[in-house]
């Protein structure tokens, strides 16, 4: 497959001169999901579900068919697919309903200083309400969760483990399937933040046999305010939804009301009927592509970018090892904020931050990072612009001393 | 190579005031009013304290890390309202603000130092940093304003 | 101005025939707001907040932007708007949050059967779980919320009071603002379902004095997936988040967590940017239109409607004196969904159901209404084209008899 | 005026069983197979029984309220298959389901009256009313597969 033909199916290659790195926040969207969203908002624009006229089939058609397509891409039932607004809302869903009914005091759940905030929070309120206990996996050297190390904090206690499928903060891939593996003889549920993994690799829930796991759309070529909750079905139906109103009831009288099955008891209101449609685009332009390509590319460009930067001196790489597009460095005596600016003059767009990750930032002894993070229209030629960047922020700042 | 827009962001003067803070360290003494503002996302972290005597700004502290637009900003606040009365200072604090948001400004009125943050209009990305310490400033200028009136 | 006019800003009225009847479940978008999703999607397409980039600058704005629009539009403050996904979500966000913490035994909390179940469920949820009790306002012959039926339920023991503002089922305006003023008086926190109200009449918070306020953009020419809760800011200070993650944090630690402020407190993971600046644009489309207008053709074409039906044999209207677009009623005999078949021929599309009122449907003994709801870009000529398809099913159904 | 389609969903045989439904009205007799499913959107409400005997539906009530086309089809649905072998009867349904669907299906097969509900492929909003009681009918089968089983 041509990157340079591929770069044409989005706006900013073919109109901008712009480097742009910051994938792992968010990539940047192919016309293809464009047009699905221009499809629904200009010839449908109506709502779902309740409509007997052909417009409202026509929508309700297309919202159900991204959630066959969901099911479909993570090999699970169309029932396990809810709908979410992203992965934080997806993850907090499984906290407030699952955490909040099956979590009691002196439990334990596991989870890790690498997760994203949206992965440890909902579980540290839950722990709180709870009274119960955080845990986490004690890194490695290279600050990876490994499955040694989370056996090392398993217990009899432990009800449930939270953890990242890979890190967006420093793109390892956790030994998830291992871990699932053991969690399950002890009958522990594992919820799997999959926000890095789903747009970059193919994940198999059959496979993986995880209980839960969470993506977002816009990290994989779709719409905002769009994300994905898959879950076990005999899970789903034995917990409470936790907002309440239209579509998700059956019947409702005064006093008490009976909610439907999953996943509509869980998608309240009307839907996130076009950024769910713009998903479902956003899936087959990614299987066109073919995972395949996603990987292969990913990770040329990531050795090339690790072997230049490599070459540079004063430049810290935290992650030399990663495994995926990302990788996190600072320049010595820099501030990543100023650095970023530099970049920012250069027209190469990349992250200077905590990554929503600061206990992760503690644990490097950094206030924050600058992060590359690459798709599959990323080439080479990104990478030297990256590199001429660092070089040039350097020398900027060096001038000043 | 032109590095035009980045050398108006990072004046020697500003860089002079990172690498050389003054006014830096704070001071354990209750009569200054203290404010503690962070940026969570670029990590800074910022303390100020003032003195006021008569209205007038008799002295500044500040104490943090971050990067050198929030730093050096710090600095340069502490020598330009340093012996200013409050209300000078407060009309020198608006004045900035209108000056970094890129909107028009009293180019006469005293500013310090403090008038070469005026690259920071073209980096918008960068206004939460120059004005950190200025923020700490206005509040802390609000705490003695209340328990004025009080 | 002329409506002819306006009619061009949308892709089905210049490519079809469609009379669109169904604006209270959602409308049309025009133009303008899918040109402003495309300028996000195409032109910029990165996350907010955390980008010290240019692109994600300017997507920060705009999507900040789209709140200081809303503060416009509800006339209060810009941290007083919460971004949510629609009406429901914010409905449940208040009674989740507010609602959980605030609501004790044997209290009680005033709402309707006039209401939407988005509007009373959430609430139904808060009493089951806190032993407090629901309270409804005994509907007047009309089925109307009245001052002085509203009094006779107010006690002591009422803490909430959740009422709509404009009724999607029956189309009547609710004393909202007496009954506010009321409430106040024994400092009851009242919540109001705008949904209906917001997009067809200005709607001042600071006039009403409410104490939340929640609509949809999808049923003001905006997109699906975005809503807004508006609080009066010491309300919102002192509520506690309902969703834990990226972006709604101040600082993290291993156990412990501050958040920002509202309402960035309430807005986790990465927002819902491109339907909030389409909601921007949504705004400025009907600023442009006029509420004057709005509420002139409207009350124009309710009348016409109401005036044809009535000279019609065989058709039951449920409200006569509806104060706004909406008009329910039945064909004696013909099952609303068999009616409804009828319209879809004729290319009517108008909506058979409960309209998530199922109380109400109890109240007027109805398994379900027929429901036209009329917007400003509705005609004369749609109006008659529904009396033709009424015609047409009554014709139709007597055939069989 | 043409209503070719709408004609064709509401065939006189549909009219005929919404206005004098063949089998309605429950047995109280615990020995039958019962099942009551709801569409609340449009307030269709149906149950189902039925009674089996050597692996042939030996009889088959149904009762509810709703539109002429879940009406209709509970009557036409009880007709067709009173006096199947489950086997067959199992073969009906899927055939009808495909029928209203639009799919291909086995026009060859005994359908009895349901052979009408063609036109409802048409109106996929009507899906829902078409199939609710051979829905209600399959979840019968269901039930008694299982305790058959065990
Ligand atoms: C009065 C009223 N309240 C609440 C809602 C729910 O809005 P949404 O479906 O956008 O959450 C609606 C619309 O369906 C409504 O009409
Ligand atoms: C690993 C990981 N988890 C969770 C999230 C949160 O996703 P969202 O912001 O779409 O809710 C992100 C992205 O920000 C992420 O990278």
């Amino acid at each position: 497959m041509d990157v340079q033909k591929i770069r044409q199916d989005f706006y900013l290659f073919k109109n901008d001169n712009i480097v742009y790195l910051d994938n792992a926040a968010s990539t940047l969207k192919p016309k293809a999901v464009i047009d699905a969203l221009n499809y629904y908002y200009e010839r449908l624009g109506v709502n779902v579900h309740r409509g007997v006229y052909k417009l409202s089939y026509e929508a309700t058609d297309m919202y159900e068919q991204a959630r066959a397509k969901v099911a479909e891409l993570l090999n699970c039932q169309f029932e396990e697919v809810v709908f979410t607004r992203g992965t934080s809302s997806a993850l907090n869903l499984v906290a407030s309903s699952y955490g909040m009914a099956n979590i009691e005091a002196g439990d334990e759940i596991i989870t890790s200083e690498l997760e994203h905030h949206s992965s440890l929070l909902p579980w540290q309120q839950v722990a709180k309400v709870k009274n119960a206990k955080l845990v986490f996996v004690p890194l490695d050297e290279d600050l990876r969760i490994t499955v040694e190390n989370f056996k090392k904090v398993l217990t009899d206690k432990t009800k449930v483990v939270a953890l990242n499928y890979i890190s967006n903060a420093m793109g390892y891939i956790t030994p998830i399937k291992e871990i699932i593996k053991i969690a399950h003889e002890k009958k522990i549920v594992v919820v799997v933040d999959a926000a890095q993994a789903v747009p970059h690799m193919p994940v198999d829930v059959k496979e993986l046999d995880c209980d839960f796991l969470a993506f977002s759309g816009h990290k994989m070529c779709g719409p905002t305010g769009i994300g994905v909750l898959y879950g076990k079905y005999n899970l789903l139906q034995k917990m409470e939804p936790i907002e309440f109103g239209g579509d998700m009831i059956d019947y409702v009288g005064l006093n008490e009301s009976t909610y439907k099955d999953a996943p509509y008891k869980f998608e309240t209101g009307t839907p996130i009927i076009a950024s769910a449609i713009g998903l479902k685009a956003a899936i087959e332009y990614l299987q066109r592509i073919g995972f395949n390509f996603i990987i292969e590319k990913e990770t040329e460009l990531r050795k090339y970018l690790v072997e230049k930067m490599q070459e540079l001196d004063g430049v810290t790489i935290f992650n030399p090892h990663t495994d995926t597009g990302i990788v996190a460095f600072n320049i010595d005596g820099v501030h990543p904020h100023d650095a970023a600016s530099v970049f920012d003059e250069e027209n190469v767009a990349i992250r200077a931050g905590h990554h929503c990750a600061q206990p992760l930032m503690h644990c490097l002894k950094q206030v924050a990072t600058i992060r590359a993070s690459l798709y599959f229209y990323n080439t080479k030629k990104d990478i030297d612009r990256l590199i001429i960047a660092i070089k040039k922020a350097k020398g900027f700042f060096d001038n000043f001393i | 190579m032109s590095y035009g827009n980045l050398e108006t962001l990072y004046r020697q003067v500003i860089m002079d005031h990172y690498k050389n803070p003054r006014n830096k360290g704070l001071i354990g003494d209750e009569t200054y009013y203290k404010v503690h503002l962070k940026n969570p996302t670029c990590g800074d972290d910022l303390t100020v304290q003032i003195k006021v005597v008569d209205n007038i700004i008799t002295d500044v502290f500040h104490d943090g890390t971050g990067c050198s637009i929030s730093m050096s900003a710090a600095s340069v606040m502490s020598e330009t309202i340093k012996g200013q009365k409050l209300e000078d200072a407060k009309k020198i604090l608006k004045n900035y603000l209108q000056m970094v948001k890129g909107e028009a400004f009293d180019e006469e009125l005293f500013m310090g130092d403090a008038i070469v943050y005026q690259g920071v209009a073209n980096f918008p990305a960068r206004f939460k940093c120059a004005t950190i310490a200025w923020k700490a400033l206005d509040k802390a200028i609000f705490i003695h304003d209340e328990e004025d009136n009080s």
